[in-house]
């Protein structure tokens, strides 16, 4: 209509312009939440170059520097501005250090789901047929075992399965497989939904008729057109994943305790809530709350505005 | 209306039913279950404990451990074994008579192959019937320790046992769970009421034990509740629903004495912490140095000059340890203050000693640790790792339960491992036999002193015990010397009770109801 | 109405087939067996008796076939841990999960679907908003903290309501009840609520979405032209097509339910199966894991069997076909 | 005359973030009892949006911020909900375009009609379902009794729209407002739908304004049309006056546009009122181009050749063969299209037209029959590369010009896509050229290129399909309604823009649509199908003027009366 006319001109107007842009930047909740997300991955990732120790060098820990209140409270060294935890390690690394490992976990935990689930989605719903039924049943059959369940399984035979030296570096790549293992039938089954959408549409027939070949048309026609909703599963999927590893970590079936992500933290902190200790379960807890609610914002508005029904 | 109705009246069945009819019911809780009912099943900690109070043996252990009579009422050794006369008049719960043949039956019980018992009975070659009241255990050769190994033999009826057809303890071959893994019929003061394994078991008093008004204790009925986790444990402590908890955790004590109406009591356990190394074979699993650094007597000073026990002692187990030198507490017969004092802690010097030993730049070694057995195991071996780190030892942590963590021991599949031992026996033969004797099943160090094994088998039979003593003391002077563990320290024990609760405290972390006191 | 039904049947089956053979591979991943069984000083030939004896050196489809016809017997084997016949177990802890799994759905049911409702209908007022926030915070609540958070509050700190354990028990034949005694439920309420407020914040959320959507249509908007009143066009049209998708994933909501049932039952020590689950993964008691996990998926398959009965009941499409 | 419904001066504005549309500008307008009013106009005139306002029921966030709505002397407007609502459905019905979605699945038409006469006539219980049943059988449902306990689904199209207009009269309105009635509906039933509404409006002295975009709809019920154009009303007047002699030059344009069935022209008038109209083509030289290099020689026989097809679709799986539900979608179909003519398919929604063109495209594979495409066999080994390279000789446009392209490609990477995987240019750069060039001869312009398909119009879109079907020089041209989802001035200049191509290149065309005035403009013979299999081959003039078939005849028949349209001025 007439208000087309004045298009804009340059490329940060045209930015501004696009709808999802400018949802985000009049929704106070979506700007809050990727800051905060933004804030929490920038804070956990240079985690090496903020934290004032390094918690997983055993050397730097002294435990009779164990037990440290904040430094607010009495009793509290300037040094350790949230206290230290029973060995003597910084509160305030430990938490920087152990959120980069959750969301480092649930991050790639998440990724392995989604190119999982998304390809075998797209041959599932491209293909059709008795490839089709094949992989939606092992889906039906993944989604017949609970995420949690499988995951403690997994960790288990990984346990079982690893030799002894390796167990330990490999605690992480097993929580990630057990976490990413559970997640991808979602993405294959959203991902199938909207490839069979997709599939139909006229687009993709035009490109069968061109005469490419089937991998190309999935890869390059209905790929992208599919992934709006993936994106949405997958930030919701993050701010899963990462509760995932934490409630794994917390039942012990997760990350140790040597290199702790934020659910380890909360399991060992745990031990002494009543003891009086309370900042060791705290912080610890609140940065995995803080750090999962900004993903779930971020992933609640993104759904808002993805979806243009609901604008 | 009709629903309410029947609520209220299911509501007042309630609470007529809840408040305990028995008066004094003693509600605990710590963290494992009993693992079975059946008496010779299963040797472990909470399961001889649980079934001791329904099952009883021919001597038995008060509260300060002293050896007291319990189904026998006195016990002479002599050259080929040890008589022992019986309590007359005692009945199992069913109603049957205690004799001799029960004697002889539950020691071919316990001696049998699907026994977990087996080896602690071993020194039994066979009960000889005297009359119905008098029995002999014939030992190979004289064993001046005999009634310390029988105080967890428990006595099972023999009738009972042929007519349920638990004639043999459960086993794995068999398909099915035996009678006796959930009922029990012993002599014991507690009769079993009901089980639920991991969930409730509830003892009532046995009016007809032989003992009745015998002993302090004035318990109607036991509510025991295993609690894995031990905030939780600590939890029901702090909302009132347990009386007393046998296990919480040591950071959780001062909260628990400083609450209204709970106290803490501790001794110090028959228990002691330590770390092995193997230094046995010639090529570390887990490390990167070339050979085993472990062989090296310098590399094990250093180790142990490298641990700050006392920090250990302070920080992580809120002061209740006794720092220590070896591997066996006081109480424990071989037990001296001079081997008990502790290597102490220098760094410096530690890293010396490894520079010493061709280890300027240390080694890497896996710690494996078990993560539910003793207190704050795991968090002794993280401090431990921080404190190895510090002269160069790059330790890396493997935190198992206890299930996977023994069985790399016994099958001496790690390098560097934390252990506890307690001793039941009180004497050090048996922390010889298994420890450090070279071919003792959980000696997992590889350490091997021909003196000490010489020792080990000498006083298995020396009855003259001034003797026996100096071999005693010899080894362990020797042990102190060659260092084949890391001792850290002696646990104490602690205990979380509610006031108006009497719970006498015993080394052994084994609660004897018989002399709980409700006032 | 059958056919659908017996097709449905079939693939329960079909996948109850794949998940009893992931469990039975478990025997064989999860270490050897025999190692479990045996003591420590058992000699090579009493480990190869006892090979022979379980019939560990049979073919893996002969021990597959095994598995599956003792399995279907109920029969699982003897707990490496306990001793006892898994089947037993399973079944004596069945009533404590199953009692909280059910308190904890009607609970996330009820107050989801009703706050769920009002949301979408409200769907601008404060009120709404503020229900959305506390919703988003309590997606991003794990369990484990929500139960650490009650127990510190409830039972520790306000002493109202205990912290652990079921009691109160009433016994009906081998089933064990709490839900008949004042005790009973004052002890399933903090494990109950726990284990509801997340799905109970997912089916608000769905609902809402769902009631969104739905109003957006075209019948919706027929309904209107023809001066339907706002409650009619809420209940009578929006919410019985809002429950379609709803079910679904209510379904699945149940069977989540039962899977973080583990996570609740541990932390509040709650006598079900959740927790023999985590003890016996603890001690790689593999029978009552595999069991476990049979029982589980034939849970889930039953709940989806009954998710696609119901929507026979609620969607005609479907029930008469075209 | 007296006036049920009159408009004065009516605005209607949709505040966006970029400002305010006015959707509707100083729109007056009025509709007596007993008389239809069709609201004509092209998509986007706003027309929709005065059904909306009158009813109360604008989608959030229009409103009316100006004029009044006088509904039997009372002012609409400012009306609280709860007045409104006693007003929809009592006094003034509505009807919808899509009747597939204007029903409750869930319920039971009866339950919906009951539900709506309790709300409209306070009747109760059993006299509410007698006139559920009496409003049935009016609007021509047999058998209503057993019939209200019927879901939606189980109702055909036309069968639905009939409920849906019954659930508007339940009320007994003395106003209807049908917003593209028959939009979604065939011809056949489009023509009963109308003659019901007409039927109802004079048996009832109901007042009817009729929204629609369809010229011929309006011809064939209207007493009184009101233009509208970019949310204004252009021309208001007798349904003969208007359609005969249009006063505003964009109702003569409009009028123009429309493809007449009465004769021959050799290209449709294009609607010059547009502003910012198509750009003139840039011509290329066909025989020096690119595209003219891949018409090597020229056979003068078939294209196409069609033996036998059949083709079944599974509706309901079984494992066992007999047990499956097929519903036999193409069934005996033989014809064949000489090189470079155009050969129309026409036929209702569900005759196969769309499956013969996807069997010749190879979206689908045949069970049984022969496709050759220049005399190769393309059928029986699809696979094979002497069918593959046949293959790449046809191309085809199709209907939707929102799904055809994909949203997440830049026109340049859409049109160059075949260039690119078959290599046809040497470099990069003469693929842009090319690219370019032939964009220019769609009339879109070079520099729509590296723009995204969203940036278009529903006409460009289209364009931007050509341009890529072009980019694959085919030989044939298969084009699957490629206009019925635009309006009527674009369809002017696509269909011109096909023409020129065809005539241009030399191609040969199978034009599918079921509009039989477009397939007689477009078309040199014609094949009519329905049911799966064809009824008549016959050269288009000869279809046209002296149809062979029955069912040739009903259709021609249900063409909507274009009698009233003068000659207007091209």
């Amino acid at each position: 209509m007439s208000l087309q006319e004045n298009r804009p001109t340059t490329r940060w107007q045209r930015v501004r312009d696009n709808d999802i842009v400018w949802s985000f930047i009049h929704s106070p909740g979506a700007v809050f939440a990727a800051a905060i997300t933004l804030f929490a991955i920038l804070a956990c990732v240079f985690a090496p170059l903020i934290a004032p120790f390094d918690p997983f060098d055993p050397a730097q820990i002294s435990l009779w520097d164990g037990k440290l209140p904040p430094a607010w409270i009495e009793g509290g060294q300037p040094q350790y501005l949230l206290g230290t935890d029973n060995q003597g390690r910084d509160m305030l690394s430990t938490i920087l250090y152990g959120g980069r490992l959750s969301i480092m976990v649930g991050a790639a935990a998440v990724c392995l789901g989604m190119v999982l689930g998304v390809t075998l989605g797209v041959i599932s719903g491209y293909v059709g047929g008795v490839t089709d039924a094949i992989i939606m049943r092992i889906a039906d059959v993944q989604l017949t075992i609970p995420g949690i369940l499988l995951a403690i399984l997994i960790n288990g035979i990984g346990r079982a399965f690893l030799p002894l030296e390796l167990r330990q570096e490999f605690a992480v790549y097993v929580v990630i497989l057990a976490i990413g293992l559970t997640d991808w039938p979602q993405f294959a089954r959203v991902t199938r939904g909207a490839t069979l959408v997709e599939a139909n549409k006229e687009y993709v027939q035009a490109a069968r008729i061109i005469g490419l070949p089937g991998w190309l048309i999935m890869l390059r026609h209905i790929l992208p057109n599919t992934l709006r909703p993936v994106l949405v599963i997958a930030t919701i999927g993050l701010a899963l994943a990462i509760i995932a590893e934490a409630t794994l970590s917390f039942l012990g079936q997760g990350i140790p305790p040597t290199t702790p992500s934020l659910g380890t933290l909360i399991r060992v902190g745990n031990d002494y809530l009543f003891s009086g200790l309370w900042w060791i379960t705290l912080f610890p807890a609140i940065a995995l709350v803080v750090l999962v609610f900004a993903v779930n914002l971020l992933g609640d508005w993104m759904r808002d505005a993805l979806n243009p029904k609901l604008r | 209306m009709h629903y309410g109705k029947m609520l209220a009246v299911s509501a007042t069945a309630l609470i007529l039913a809840s408040p305990a009819l028995a008066e004094n019911v003693f509600r605990w809780t710590s963290q494992g279950d009993a693992l079975t009912m059946d008496p010779h099943s299963q040797n472990e900690g909470p399961t001889n404990a649980m079934n001791g109070q329904i099952y009883e043996a021919l001597v038995t252990r008060d509260a300060a451990l002293t050896l007291q009579p319990e189904l026998a009422e006195s016990w002479e050794a002599g050259a080929d074994g040890w008589t022992f006369k019986l309590r007359q008049g005692v009945k199992f719960h069913d109603g049957a008579d205690f004799t001799a043949e029960d004697v002889v039956f539950s020691f071919e019980r316990a001696k049998h192959e699907a026994s977990d018992f087996k080896e602690q009975a071993k020194s039994v070659a066979s009960v000889e019937v005297i009359d119905d009241y008098t029995v002999k255990l014939l030992t190979d050769g004289a064993n001046p320790i005999l009634p310390n190994q029988l105080t967890s033999i428990y006595m099972i009826d023999k009738g009972w046992a042929e007519a349920n057809n638990v004639v043999a303890p459960q086993d794995f071959k068999a398909k099915e769970e035996t009678y006796a893994v959930r009922n029990a019929n012993g002599t014991g003061p507690f009769v079993l009421e009901s089980r639920a394994p991991d969930e409730m078991t509830v003892l009532m008093r046995n009016g007809d034990w032989w003992g009745e008004g015998m002993f302090p204790g004035n318990i109607d009925k036991i509510e025991y509740r295993p609690i894995t986790n031990a905030a939780t444990r600590v939890a029901a402590l702090l909302s009132g629903e347990v009386d007393f908890v046998l296990d919480p955790p040591l950071q959780d004590l001062k909260r628990i004495e400083g609450s209204d109406g709970l106290h803490v009591t501790t001794v110090a356990q028959i228990r002691s912490i330590f770390f092995g190394m193997d230094q046995g074979i010639d090529k570390l699993r887990t490390s990167d140095a070339e050979g085993n650094p472990f062989k090296d007597p310098k590399v094990r000073e250093a180790m142990n000059l490298a641990i700050d026990k006392a920090a250990i002692q302070r920080v992580v187990m809120e002061g209740l340890s006794f720092p220590t030198g070896m591997i066996t507490p006081p109480g424990v017969l071989g037990n001296t203050p001079g081997n008990d004092e502790s290597y102490g802690f220098d760094a410096a010097k530690a890293k010396a000693l490894l520079a010493e030993a061709g280890y300027p730049d240390g080694f890497s070694v896996q710690l494996d640790c078990p993560n539910n057995r003793y207190n704050n195991d795991e968090k002794i071996c993280q401090a431990a790792v921080a404190m190895l780190a510090k002269i160069g030892v790059r330790v890396s942590l493997d935190a198992i339960p206890k299930a996977q963590h023994f069985p790399k021991i016994q099958k001496r599949e790690t390098d560097f491992y934390m252990l506890g031992w307690g001793v039941p026996t009180l004497d050090s033969h048996y922390v010889f036999s298994y420890l450090l004797e070279s071919s003792g099943s959980w000696n997992a160090t590889g350490y091997k002193n021909d003196r000490v094994d010489e020792i080990t088998a000498a006083i298995t039979t020396e009855i003259d015990i001034d003797k026996r003593t100096m071999m005693i003391d010899e080894a362990w002077s020797l042990v102190k010397a060659d260092m084949p563990y890391v001792p850290i320290h002696h646990q104490v024990l602690a205990w979380g009770i509610a006031d108006g609760w009497d719970v006498p405290i015993a080394a052994d972390d084994a609660v004897r109801p018989r002399f709980v006191v409700k006032q | 109405m059958i056919f659908f039904v017996l097709k449905r049947l079939a693939q329960s089956v079909l996948v109850m087939a794949i998940v009893s053979a992931v469990s039975f591979s478990l025997f064989n991943f999860v270490g050897d067996p025999v190692n479990n069984m045996v003591g420590q000083d058992a000699t090579r030939e009493q480990r190869i008796e006892i090979r022979q004896q379980l019939g560990l050196d049979d073919p893996i489809l002969t021990q597959y076939a095994r598995f599956l016809g003792n399995a279907l017997q109920g029969d699982f084997g003897l707990s490496y841990r306990i001793k006892r016949p898994v089947d037993e177990l399973i079944l004596e802890r069945l009533p404590a999960t199953l009692e909280l799994v059910f308190v904890s759905a009607i609970i996330a049911l009820v107050v989801g679907i009703t706050l769920g409702i009002y949301t979408g209908i409200r769907r601008s007022a404060w009120t709404s908003r503020i229900i959305l926030s506390v919703s988003l915070v309590g997606v991003s609540l794990p369990t484990f903290i929500i139960g650490i958070a009650l127990i510190y509050v409830f039972a520790v700190h306000l002493r109202w309501l205990p912290s652990s354990g079921r009691s109160g028990t009433m016994e009906f034949g081998w089933w064990k009840t709490s839900l008949l005694t004042i005790d009973g439920w004052r002890a399933i309420i903090l494990p109950a609520i726990t284990l509801s407020l997340f799905q109970l914040t997912l089916i608000l959320r769905l609902v809402r979405a769902e009631m969104l959507e739905v109003m957006q249509t075209d019948f919706i908007k027929f309904a209107r032209a023809r001066g339907l009143s706002e409650r009619a066009i809420n209940f009578r049209h929006a919410l019985r097509n809002t429950l379609v998708p709803v079910i679904t994933i209510i379904g699945l909501n149940i069977g989540g339910l039962i899977a973080f049932s583990v996570i609740t039952e541990t932390v509040f020590q709650w006598p079900g199966t959740g927790l023999m689950f985590i003890q016996a993964v603890d001690f790689v008691d593999v029978p009552i894991m595999a069991a476990y996990l049979v029982f589980v998926a034939l849970l889930f398959v039953l709940i989806n069997l009954v998710v696609d009965i119901l929507y026979f009941v609620v969607d005609p499409r479907i029930r008469l076909g075209n | 005359m007296t006036e049920l419904l009159k408009t004065n001066d009516l605005d209607v504005e949709f505040p966006t973030r970029r400002g305010t549309v006015r959707a509707a500008r100083s729109v007056s307008l009025a509709v007596g009892p007993g008389e239809v009013v069709g609201l004509v106009g092209e998509s986007g005139a706003g027309k929709s949006t005065i059904g909306n306002a009158i009813i109360d029921l604008l989608e959030a966030p229009g409103r009316v911020s100006a004029g009044s709505i006088l509904f039997e002397g009372e002012e609409l407007c400012g009306r609280s909900e709860s007045e409104m609502r006693s007003i929809r459905g009592d006094r003034i019905g509505m009807i919808f375009q899509d009747p597939q979605t204007s029903l409750n699945p869930l319920m039971t038409i009866g339950a919906q009609l009951i539900e709506t006469i309790e709300k409209t006539c306070d009747l109760r219980g059993s006299s509410a379902k007698t006139r559920a049943v009496e409003l049935l059988e009016q609007v021509g449902i047999t058998e209503a009794l057993p019939r209200l306990a019927a879901y939606p689904h189980q109702f055909s199209g036309g069968m639905r729209q009939r409920v849906v207009i019954a659930l508007a009269l339940a009320g007994d309105p003395d106003l209807i407002i049908a917003d593209e009635p028959t939009t979604a509906l065939d011809v056949s039933i489009q023509a009963q739908i109308l003659d019901l509404l007409k039927r109802l409006c004079r048996e009832r002295d109901l007042g009817v304004i009729i929204v629609t975009h369809d010229i011929g709809v309006v011809a064939s019920i209207a007493d009184r049309v009101v233009v509208m154009y970019r949310g204004e009303v252009v021309e208001t007047g007798d349904v003969a006056q208007v359609l005969g002699a249009p006063r505003h030059e964009y109702t003569k344009s409009l009028i123009a546009a429309v493809p007449r069935a009465d004769g021959k022209l050799d290209r449709f008038s294009s609607v010059d009122y547009i502003e910012g109209n198509v750009e003139p083509f840039q011509r290329i030289d066909i025989q020096t181009h690119w595209l003219g290099q891949a018409q090597h020689e020229r056979t003068s026989g078939n294209a196409i050749e069609v033996e036998k097809l059949e083709l079944s679709f599974v509706l309901q799986k079984a494992i066992i063969k007999r047990n499956r539900k097929l519903v036999r979608a193409v069934a005996d179909v033989s014809f064949e299209v000489k090189e470079g003519e155009t050969f129309g398919l026409v036929g209702e929604s569900g005759s196969g037209k769309s499956t013969v063109a996807r069997l010749i495209a190879g979206l689908h594979r045949p069970d049984a029959g022969v496709i050759r495409v220049n005399g190769q066999d393309v059928s029986s080994s699809p696979r094979s590369g002497a069918a593959r390279d046949a293959r790449r000789a046809v191309q085809m446009i199709f209907q939707d010009p929102y799904s055809s392209l994909n949203a997440r490609m830049r026109v340049i990477d859409i049109v160059a896509e075949p260039i690119r995987f078959y290599r046809t240019a040497s470099n990069e750069a003469e693929t842009r050229k090319i690219v370019g060039e032939l964009l220019d001869h769609v009339g879109l312009g070079a520099q729509a290129s590296l723009r995204y398909p969203h940036e278009f119009s529903g006409g460009q879109r289209q364009r931007i399909s050509i341009a890529r079907a072009l980019a694959s020089r085919p030989r044939i041209l298969i084009c699957d309604e490629p206009t019925s989802a635009l309006d009527v001035s674009v369809q002017a200049t696509i269909l011109n823009l096909l023409k020129d191509l065809q005539q241009e290149l030399g191609l040969t065309m199978l034009f599918i649509s079921h509009d039989l005035p477009v397939v007689r403009q477009m078309c040199d013979r014609i094949a009519v199908m329905r049911h799966g299999s064809l009824c008549e081959v016959a050269d288009a003039e000869t279809l046209f003027s002296d149809p062979q078939h029955e069912y040739s005849r009903h259709l021609l028949d249900l063409m909507p009366r274009m009698d009233l349209l003068g000659k207007a001025e091209v």
